[in-house]
């Protein structure tokens, strides 16, 4: 789960972390105000679950109260579009007003957890502002890494290293030794999957200062996080992305494509988008009904999928494992009954209980192709599209 | 042979609900030799009449002489039951649990450094051996077929698949494991990679991967220094957009070394080969065999 | 280092444990007050580093105001003696004012750090109130233990476990899981030795009640726990003893000794202890003057011995490894010469520079007797004993 | 031949302070090869004009091939620079230092299972092998004579006391291992026995326990069952009284099994040889060899 720069910085602060002095606002007027009462010049940013806001024309240094309040007006409840947004963009409610900082160096300095080493990794770099990744392909020798120990923590031997590397100003390294370890806090207590601060910034008195931060939380753990689940924004999500995600079902929106793909299984369901893309035609959704799904489950995961108006087809690819092939075609059968659907449905159907499954979607009135096995699907999308 | 199961594999049960209770009866039609059932409340019960509750997986290691066990507990308690596993000195524990936190897995990937259990999973469906005809997990026991194709998988359904097609061609297979869809997990690729290579049932092994992390490079890697038999792969997530959880908390793109192309090359580099229409799997196999 | 019941209780309530409404207080009009604020009807404890109060008479039940504070104006200000403080037992300054608990059952729980299994141990008894050792050397079948593990803290299947023993009632064991939760957090957090609550009754309402706590913090570890280190009470330690921790020397006063032993090393230190007695003398202390020790320290150590006034002679065993002979033999002319001490001096010094120490102790003027040996300690104060 | 040290041993120093320095020296001088210092604000200095600074043990492991390390720094700083040599894969970390808080050492035992590194102590007095001229601590040098009894000891004054009183009836030391007073430390009394045991050159076992904890018992218990040579054994704190911490974390009678009577009791039980008077270890050597 993603969250907004202003919640992240409260979480951060929490941990003793300080930022620059910053409030959030709803409205020009509020803007106006902590504009002003920062003493007029500012730096304004929306707040959205995504990075590139600057590029985007999301963040402006104000010289003003009301250049800020201008600003503001401008922005606040557009949508607004960045190069990691996808062409809807996302819908700007807030904006952050910060205090100017004279910056006189920018780094990078984010912690994850590392599938590879298993581990949580700390990352620096000397280009701040930049896209990490971008600095990793162009300058990997500005690109420094630690790793922590998941019973130990931070190693402080390691720790030493690792900050003489970024050969800061001053005789210690007090300060980014303390907000090293006070990240790393804020990350373990809180479940994240990333803490990312970028910039952060020297500045004109040597200080060590954050400028932005971004934050992850692991979905997995929200349910011993209830504090964090609070912070969720669904105005920043797909609606269908957060219904499915209501019904705990695995979907993401494709755009473009015209075959809703219904599918249990990670693994399956990205391979029928692979094979869906094949036949010429594209997948308008990842759907993943999931292993242990009951007939509620597969009601929702029908009627999201037919909510979308873009989809011709609905492919529906089953191999029950956990899951019941015949409990889901009754499910199937309902939802599409109550929506009273008539665009063609694919299905193919294997593993546990799958004979009485396709029993039941065959004495239904579906608009039935069967496939009998995964070269099939191809086919029979082949054959639609060339009748259509 | 077999790889991780033989014979002597007892298979005790921790958590029977809705799921766990319809698999565990699945598992024990199919002929596996479930010994044992773990809840702390349930105590001097039996399962299905005939298989006893103990309250701790200790005890039924010791009254049942359980070596392997299996996990179909609710996420918020599955990392206390691998633990208890690993505890118990357990051959085998695997996890079916989808959703269990990153930072509780961090723990224990470090916590079985050293011990003696092999963790399988989470969020995976176990381990097939049709000749045995023993399972611990949710893979469909009626599509396999005993033979010599080793199946190593980070995808449960995909796993199904192409043991259905492997299956539908005549042939059969040796063992299947499913990894798991999480980005820490018990054994990777590498381990499972090693056993089937010294597996002499195995004549060609199935690796069957996703988008998100670089776990197949690494079997890449492996494959190019210690594997001869040969390798017949698949990647799924070609047309997933980057930054997305496709389901699987693994299957994520971050960065150019989670992109399918990368494992493709990464994989075809070494020499294994590449079925790209994973409808094509079992022709694939024979093919090259 | 030992804390007041008190200052042990502030400590758990700050890991939401939850204890009966409790106030201390120092004079009798003030523990009056409290008690009157409590409905009259209190227990009234008096707060000593020291076990077995009750049966000393330092715990009263008193049915009212009046009661209480007649009780504290009896034990303020009075040095309590239990069956372990030794015969001078500790000054009681302030008492402790809790309201009465209806109780139905007593338990014992605590947990310490196991040498053998080198993890933090918890220890629960069926019989609370009692000397645990006792209930163990009586009573093995009601006692239980749990292992926790240092990085995954309590495992919860070996929890369930552990409580389930308890057979305590209600249907679930939510109460007593959470208090062991919190016990363990505030164990970690201040780096505890020992977590004592004895007893842990179970109440007329069937609640889980800590009646009274005894916290021991890690001497060694109060380098980084400054907040705690401000709770010493050096009112209830050996004033010699406290000289001595001010120079970082291990020093424990014993009772009727004839003999001050310095010497660098704690076995040695209990080595000269036993053969002092063996000698048919008695040791006045333990006295280690530790490995990396300077002039300043062995003055100190020199100062402390010769402040006690029932010695008749002066033990200095050195083996010097880290420690150097010449700069402690310097010392102690110092100091002998500073105090003016005319006390018989048995020296035995061997290791690191011991020819030049014994040199500079010699050309002193110190009532010497050399000990070649551990053997001649023996010889020389059996010959001191005859002579005198 | 002796333990833990052999003619290879190249020992690295970390902490050359006050003591550390004056110890490192004494070292050197008793013909310990000590091949490198680590200090990380003191790279491309040199300890006495010959060794050299690195910033990090890793460093100076792989620039001097460094197998040993001694740690001499303050408590606070103590269990980093362990684990920093437990992660640099040295074969044998000594940690001199003293009034290490119990849960770090209780973090540290739990990190090194199954790792390579030895650890000896903390508090400890070190080792030394006197045939080799080669010691890793602070044990007096000229006081050692080269011979065949092994002295393992949880007191460092009580070592060098043995070993005076060894080398004064003419006879001599394999390898003396000062284990340390804390209560949770490296090598045990068990693993050093092991040791010695196994070591051609050691004829017979000189053990120094005091009082508190139990692991004297735990060293009678594995004489019993696995040391077939002669143990001759003195326990300090007969007059401690208990519950005070005499000096060593370690020595503080908590409950009956710390007490020297039954640690004594127990030794003497498997047929150990007890000193009851400290001054006569020498003499009880001798006239059982």
């Amino acid at each position: 789960m993603n969250i907004h720069e202003y919640q992240a910085r409260n979480m951060l602060e929490k941990h003793n972390i300080k930022f620059p002095k910053g409030k959030v606002g709803s409205t020009p007027k509020e803007i106006y105000n902590i504009a002003k009462s920062f003493g007029g010049k500012v730096v304004v940013k929306a707040q959205i679950h995504s990075g590139g806001r600057g590029k985007a024309g999301g963040v402006k240094i104000c010289n003003s109260a009301i250049e800020a309040k201008e600003f503001s007006k401008k922005i606040i409840n557009t949508r607004l579009i960045t190069n990691q947004t996808g062409p809807e963009g996302y819908l700007v409610e807030k904006m952050f007003v910060t205090e100017i900082t004279d910056i006189k160096k920018e780094l990078y300095l984010s912690l994850l957890i590392d599938p590879d080493s298993e581990c949580p990794v700390f990352i620096a770099s000397l280009h701040g502002g930049m896209d990490i990744e971008k600095t990793a392909e162009s300058n990997q020798a500005h690109i420094f890494k630690m790793n922590c120990d998941p019973f130990l923590g931070i190693k402080p031997y390691k720790l030493k290293q690792f900050v003489a590397k970024l050969n800061l100003p001053g005789d210690d390294n007090s300060q980014i030794v303390s907000l090293i370890n006070n990240i790393y806090k804020a990350f373990i207590s809180n479940d994240c999957s990333l803490i990312e601060i970028n910039p952060l910034v020297i500045d004109d008195k040597a200080n060590l200062v954050p400028l932005d931060c971004k934050i992850t939380i692991d979905d997995d753990a929200l349910f011993r996080n209830k504090e964090i689940l609070k912070l969720r924004d669904i105005n920043q999500e797909n609606t269908m992305e957060t219904r499915a995600k209501d019904y705990d079902l695995a979907y993401v929106k494709l755009t473009g494509g015209n075959v809703g793909c219904m599918v249990n299984g990670a693994g399956l369901a990205m391979a029928t988008m692979d094979i869906t893309t094949k036949s010429g035609c594209y997948p308008a959704n990842f759907l993943d009904v999931g292993g242990s799904t009951d007939k509620e489950k597969i009601k929702e995961a029908f009627r999201i999928l037919v909510s979308d108006k873009e989809i011709k087809y609905i492919l529906i690819n089953l191999f029950a494992g956990i899951a019941k092939a015949d409990l889901i075609a009754e499910g199937i059968v309902e939802a599409n009954n109550e929506l009273n659907n008539k665009l063609p449905i694919i299905v193919s159907m294997r593993g546990t209980n799958s004979e009485s499954g396709f029993e039941i979607l065959k004495n239904s009135n579906l608009n039935l192709h069967v496939a009998n096995n995964l070269g099939d699907v191809s086919k029979l999308l082949l054959e639609l599209e060339k009748t259509k | 042979m077999t790889i991780l199961l033989d014979k002597n594999t007892k298979v005790l049960i921790q958590g029977v609900g809705r799921d766990g209770s319809f698999q565990a009866i699945k598992s024990i039609e199919y002929g596996t030799n479930v010994v044992s059932c773990v809840h702390p409340n349930r105590k001097d019960q039996f399962f299905q009449e005939k298989i006893p509750f103990f309250g701790s997986v200790k005890e039924a290691v010791e009254k049942t002489g359980a070596n392997a066990g299996v996990i179909y507990v609710p996420a918020p308690f599955a990392m206390d039951a691998i633990i208890e596993q690993i505890d118990a000195d357990l051959d085998v524990c695997v996890c079916i649990t989808e959703g269990i936190p990153i930072h509780d897995m961090m723990m224990i990937k470090n916590y079985i450094k050293n011990k003696k259990t092999k963790l399988i999973g989470p969020n995976c469906p176990g381990i097939i051996s049709p000749k045995l005809n023993l399972k611990i997990g949710i893979i469909p026991g009626n599509i396999c077929n005993p033979g010599n194709i080793g199946i190593v998988s980070r995808s449960g359904t995909l796993t199904y698949e192409a043991i259905a097609q492997i299956s539908e061609i005549g042939m059969g297979q040796s063992t299947c494991v499913g990894i798991g869809g999480d980005p820490i997990h018990g054994l990777s690729y590498v381990d499972v990679l090693k056993m089937f290579e010294e597996d002499p049932e195995t004549k060609a092994i199935v690796l069957i991967g996703e988008i998100g992390g670089t776990k197949e490079q690494s079997a890449a890697e492996y494959i190019n220094n210690n594997v001869s038999k040969p390798v017949i792969f698949t990647i799924a997530g070609s047309t997933a957009p980057p930054g997305k959880r496709m389901g699987h908390a693994g299957a994520v793109i971050n960065g150019k070394m989670g992109l399918a192309s990368e494992k493709i090359l990464a994989l075809k580099k070494v020499g294994a080969y590449h079925t790209e229409d994973l409808s094509k799997i079992g022709e694939t196999i024979k093919q090259i065999l």
